[in-house]
């Protein structure tokens, strides 16, 4: 059969179209581009609705409370837990963001979800940061003199154990670094000093190179990601040219 | 007795499924709920802030003192803990489930006000035939078709034959039709929009990067050197290049691409990332503290 | 304006549409001409190959499959190459998202595909319920992943996946996770994402388990952060991680080929094997050329509006 | 051995300095916000990209066109949410009393809720509940590029004429400025996510880059509060780059030392090996990040009630 005709072929159509679809907008906004962009956010919010149950209210909720027959249940055993239908007030408690007299209800369900999202940045803060702290303060004076680079340790041909003490060693060139790392940390942070007097010379001039290092620093994040961007692109391309019209349209494989 | 903990054995909070126990339970707790709701909405008013802050503080609360109480070490299931300390972590392990439940359920009941604000929006505007009331009836057409069909799929899926579905061969209408909505077409659509990203990128780089002044020299030669080392072939030419002119001298083939890339995005990149890191993590800390305390107030109002 | 513009305006001014044009052209066309570039894979790619290949035959490592279609470009490549690792070095896996309700699912799917590959190829089944359990989708990932780090059996409590002849049944039923309580039971935790479950991830857990994650190229920097500060064992940025990746499944680490060759070297570790003759390519190989044409337009483009803007100011000097 | 009874003991795993660290940043924030309180006069420096959002308003009302603001993409409504939406109070504010119409357009459904009543409070206290309309404040979708693809369509056929995108944002983020720019609006952006901040840089008028944004609202109303705790959020910065200098000179003067602790796989203990540098990875602060102890094993009396049921 012609794969056209078939439902993938069907689908990778339609999938197809919808991405000319959304292409177009890059033309200018225009009917064929608005009629894709409302069945996008229709079939998204269709999706949302859908998970509202299936993934977030049936499992983690309902049978937790109204319990699971003993068959289908692991360990422990389903029994159900009636306090929490509690949840179910509490939740339509946002609701109330609608009514002009009883809005300030929506605080609630909104300040518990928010207290417990503020409880971890105070659990968590230490955990992300402070090993980060560790891994800036590295030794910025070299241990040795013998050789202003790392050297090229394949070529030195040491027994295991004198490696390991090479390896050990900190040479000139790594201590630079540290100490370029160092000074990027640092300056960096003091340009988001926001409440001393710039007159200081010293803040001053710390937040300034802050500034241009920031700036080595932005050209390398946008360097290094420009590449993804593209990459979706040509994977947009290959789903048009080979999945589609390559196997679909012109039937070879 | 551990109210936590989704005991085995029945008691007042535990009830089997099905039986005449949970369902009068879920009654009675609803009609607590329900007395509660109303006992909110006739609350003098000069309660309103305090009711919101213990709730906030409460929740933050639980977090906060998990980290003073971890869990204890090595706690195997059947032993008991020693000494307070003990017993508050493993109270507060406990806990876990049941407050990560509550979180997820109050925030999956919010998401319907999302769905809410869209109806209200487009029937709206259908009612009132207002400008492009027909797109209005799109989205509510696809919005109707894939939450029918998602949940027909879901439902199909269900019980011990669901794992045959996982071959298309055996598959129904509904599907297919879900297949069709998700995969067919939002998935499609979902990367076709990220996509759009690469040409933006392409006619913002083309008006932007200009080499105007000091920092966007910087930026942009600091890009374009990352951007070529990233690109294989290349940094393969250049390396090879400076292999060929090093001739075994191992302080050349520091200037392979690859390494002077490598090297700004170790020292620069991740320096001033982690510089703007820290103050970022430190601004959330701090607005986390405001926020569970309630020392201010949303809206920057009175 | 009087009619005519310079060509330094005309350089600086060349309409979007063009561009974009010239941006599909330069897309489409390489990906039918599909040639090998020559590559040098990066400390962090290697990393996480040797991680991978550190992992016992007959473990079981916690996966979070955090990715959808939309980033399958790189996403779905990491994935593949991640999980022909584990399968042909009989690891078992623990499949669960927290970044979206359908990574679950486009999950199994690549599973499902990466089956039809190896029983054409006449392996082993890599089976539901024996070798990989689908845990699902968590909608708060923060607390999940967090509660984590306590017990994963009560954060994975109430979760269900199909066991052969029982239908939905309790995933701590599975014999993969016989006696594994706690995070740090895990011998490894695999994250492949497209979006920031990553740092959620590190933020909780990391310390109490080796982290190794494939990330898409936009996260490779931050990434980078935890890797530096060792919060991470190992990591795959991006379509250069991806090809990085094929290339060490073909080539192995200080791994010599059949001439004696050794492609790939590194001092930390001892030899390692790749898996030479089995399909080990695919995204990557097939994108990572055209990637060069399309960055060598963002570039010519820049170079264009530059030397533009030179030309209009020595014009507008005279 | 009874753990529980050493004092501390339960953080062998984790480290007690974390907790003590944190302690003193949140007594910082906590002093600070309590010194403000009680009149002092601090000073904030001046920050550009909050100087333009009064010009980006008055523009808007010049031009009788919207102002689009988008508080992020918060997967739920936290920090980074919240103050996105109190900096667009202070937008909206602005925005009421020029009668300028407005759009926000959320994420998520329980920022959505939290933006409503903010902003409906806004209008109320400035007395022109009239001028509010509750659908200028909408949900468009929960899915990163539905979200894009409404957005882009909104600022294109609203003709916006400011917008604003702060909060968190990600790969969406040159979507919604480049198509901005195409229509000549003034934007205002800020994302709290690093990476993205070179793409805003690119397209965007005015870009808050990094802490900025948490600054944003207490140099916007000068609430002692925020100011307080601004300032322990600079007293907190200063402690860790000290951490670090610290850190730093204790790192390079103990590795000049000749004797280090080696991990000995075989033994499965740390041996002393002399003839080595010591190694910078077992310094002094890297011990207090994460404790080099080994896994300890408990032995604690059994649970009768836990042991039957696991029966």
């Amino acid at each position: 059969m012609y794969p056209l005709f078939t439902y993938d072929g069907i689908k990778v159509t339609c999938g197809v179209l919808a991405t000319v679809g959304l292409y177009s907008v890059l033309y200018r906004e225009n009917k064929f581009y608005r009629f894709f962009e409302h069945l996008f956010l229709g079939l998204a919010a269709g999706w949302t609705l859908l998970t509202i149950w299936v993934e977030n209210l049936k499992g983690p909720w309902w049978d937790i409370m109204v319990g699971v027959p003993p068959e289908k249940a692991g360990d422990p055993i389903g029994n159900g837990n009636w306090a929490y239908i509690l949840l179910l007030p509490l939740g339509l408690m946002g609701y109330m963001v609608f009514s002009k007299k009883h809005n300030w209800m929506s605080r609630i369900p909104i300040g518990i979800i928010l207290g417990l999202w503020s409880g971890q940045q105070i659990q968590i803060w230490y955990n992300t940061y402070g090993k980060q702290i560790a891994g800036t303060a590295q030794p910025i004076w070299p241990t040795t003199w013998s050789s202003l680079t790392v050297p090229n340790y394949d070529k030195l041909q040491l027994a295991p154990d004198a490696l390991a003490a090479a390896k050990s060693q900190v040479y000139l060139s790594q201590a630079i670094t540290n100490f370029l790392f160092l000074v990027t940390v640092v300056c960096v942070l003091s340009y988001f000093l926001f409440s001393f007097d710039a007159k200081s010379k010293m803040v001053k001039s710390a937040s300034s190179l802050g500034r241009y290092l920031l700036m080595i620093g932005f050209g390398a994040i946008f360097g290094s990601t420009v590449l993804m961007r593209f990459t979706l692109l040509i994977d947009r391309m290959y789903f048009i040219w080979i999945e589609w019209f390559n196997n679909i349209i012109l039937n070879r494989h | 007795m551990n109210l936590f903990l989704q005991s085995k054995v029945p008691n007042f909070w535990a009830q089997p499924f099905n039986s005449q126990g949970i369902w009068m339970g879920v009654l009675g707790g609803l009609l607590v709920g329900i007395l509660i709701f109303l006992g909110l909405m006739f609350m003098p008013a000069q309660f309103r802030r305090p009711v919101v802050a213990f709730c906030t503080f409460i929740g933050g609360a639980y977090w906060v003192l998990l980290y003073i109480f971890p869990a204890p070490i090595d706690l195997q299931k059947t032993e008991m803990p020693t000494g307070p300390v003990e017993s508050i972590g493993k109270w507060l392990t406990d806990a876990n489930p049941v407050v990560v439940s509550i979180s997820g359920t109050v925030t999956a009941f919010m998401l319907g006000l999302g769905i809410f604000s869209l109806l209200s929006i487009h029937l709206k505007r259908i009612s009132r035939r207002q400008k492009d009331w027909a797109y209005s009836v799109i989205l509510l057409v696809s919005l109707v078709s894939m939450a029918f069909f998602g949940y027909a799929d879901y439902i199909s899926r269900q019980g011990p034959d669901g794992t045959k579905l996982d071959l298309q061969a055996n598959w129904g209408f509904v599907n297919y039709g879900r297949d069709l909505l998700f995969d067919g077409l939002l998935q499609q659509m979902d990367a076709a929009m990220f996509s759009v990203i690469a040409f933006y990128i392409l006619s913002a780089a083309y008006r932007a990067f200009r080499i105007r002044s000091i920092e966007a020299t910087i930026l942009l030669s600091t890009a374009l050197l990352v951007i070529l080392s990233l690109m294989g072939a290349v940094a393969f030419v250049w390396n090879d290049a400076v292999k060929n002119m090093a001739n075994g001298n191992d302080f050349l083939m520091n200037f392979q691409l690859t390494e002077i890339a490598g090297w700004i995005r170790r020292t620069f990149e991740t320096s001033s990332l982690r510089g703007i890191a820290f103050g970022v993590g430190i601004g959330a800390l701090a607005m986390g503290l405001r926020i569970w305390l309630s020392l201010e107030r949303t809206g920057g109002g009175a | 304006m009087n009619g005519q513009k310079s060509l330094g305006e005309v350089l600086q001014s060349l309409p979007k549409q063009v561009l974009y044009i010239i941006l599909i052209v330069f897309t489409s066309v390489p990906l039918f001409f599909p040639v090998k570039v020559p590559n040098q894979p990066l400390e962090s790619s290697v990393d996480l190959y040797a991680s991978l290949m550190a992992v016992k035959p007959g473990e079981t490592v916690l996966f979070a499959s955090d990715w959808t279609n939309s980033t399958r470009g790189e996403s779905l490549g990491q994935f593949n190459s991640v999980m022909r690792i584990l399968m042909r070095h009989n690891v078992n896996v623990v499949l669960y998202s927290t970044g979206d309700a359908q990574a679950p699912r486009v999950a199994q799917d690549a599973i499902a595909k990466l089956n039809e590959e190896r029983i054409a190829a006449g392996q082993k089944e890599y089976k539901r319920w024996e070798n990989f359990v689908s845990v699902g989708f968590f909608s708060n990932g923060e607390a999940t992943i967090n509660g984590m780090g306590t017990s994963v059996r009560s954060s994975f409590n109430g979760k269900k996946d199909f066991a052969p002849g029982r239908g939905l049944t309790d995933v701590y039923e599975s014999p993969i996770l016989k006696g594994r309580e706690k995070v740090s039971d895990f011998p490894l935790l695999i994250v492949v994402t497209g979006s920031k479950t990553s740092n959620i991830t590190v933020e909780r857990l990391s310390g109490k388990v080796p982290i190794a994650f494939a990330v898409t190229g936009v996260m490779g920097p931050e990434t980078g952060n935890f890797y530096q500060s060792q919060q991470i064992v190992g990591f795959a940025s991006g379509l250069k991680g991806l090809y990085d990746l094929e290339g060490l499944m073909e080539d192995g680490v200080n791994n010599p080929d059949k001439s004696g060759n050794i492609a790939v070297k590194s001092s930390k570790y001892g030899p390692i094997p790749g898996f030479p003759g089995e399909k080990n390519d695919g995204q990557g190989k097939r994108y990572y050329p055209t990637l060069h044409f399309a960055v060598g337009l963002l570039i010519l483009a820049v170079i264009i509006g530059n030397i533009g803007m030179f030309l209009s100011r020595a014009g507008g000097r005279k | 051995m009874l753990i529980a009874e050493a004092v501390g003991q339960q953080y062998r795993e984790t480290g007690w300095f974390g907790v003590l660290f944190t302690a003193i940043l949140v007594s910082f924030l906590l002093i600070n916000i309590q010194r403000a309180k009680m009149g002092k006069n601090l000073y904030i420096r001046r920050i550009a990209g909050l100087n333009a959002i009064d010009e980006a308003i008055g523009r808007a009302t010049e031009m009788g066109r919207p102002v689009l603001m988008v508080p992020g993409l918060s997967d739920n409504v936290n920090a980074i949410a919240v103050q996105a939406i109190n900096i667009f109070a202070y937008v909206s504010r602005l925005a009421a009393r020029f009668a300028n119409p407005i759009l926000l357009c959320c994420y998520n459904a329980a920022v959505f809720t939290l933006a409503q009543e903010v902003i409906r409070d806004v209008y109320q206290e400035e007395g022109l509940l009239d001028r509010f309309d509750p659908d200028s404040v909408r949900f468009v979708s929960d899915r990163q590029f539905a979200f894009a693809a409404g957005v882009s369509g909104l600022i294109l056929r609203e003709q916006t004429a400011a917008t604003f995108f702060l909060g968190e944002f990600y790969a969406e983020a040159l979507i919604f400025a480049e198509t901005a720019n195409s229509i000549g609006a003034i934007q205002v952006a800020s994302s709290t996510e690093a990476t993205q901040t070179p793409f805003f840089i690119a397209a965007c008028d005015y870009v808050l880059i990094g802490d900025e944004f948490y600054a944003a609202s207490a140099y916007l109303t000068r609430q002692p509060v925020l100011v307080g705790s601004l300032v322990g959020q600079d007293w907190s910065k200063l402690l860790v780059i000290a951490l670090i200098l610290f850190g730093t000179i204790f790192n390079t003067i103990t590795v000049q030392s000749k004797t280090t602790k080696a991990w000995d796989d075989d033994n499965g203990v740390y041996k002393d090996v002399s003839e080595r540098q010591s190694d910078p990875k077992q310094s002094f602060i890297q011990q207090l990040a994460t404790p080099f102890l080994p896994k300890m094993e408990v032995e604690r009396p059994k649970d009768p009630e836990a042991e039957a049921s696991s029966k």
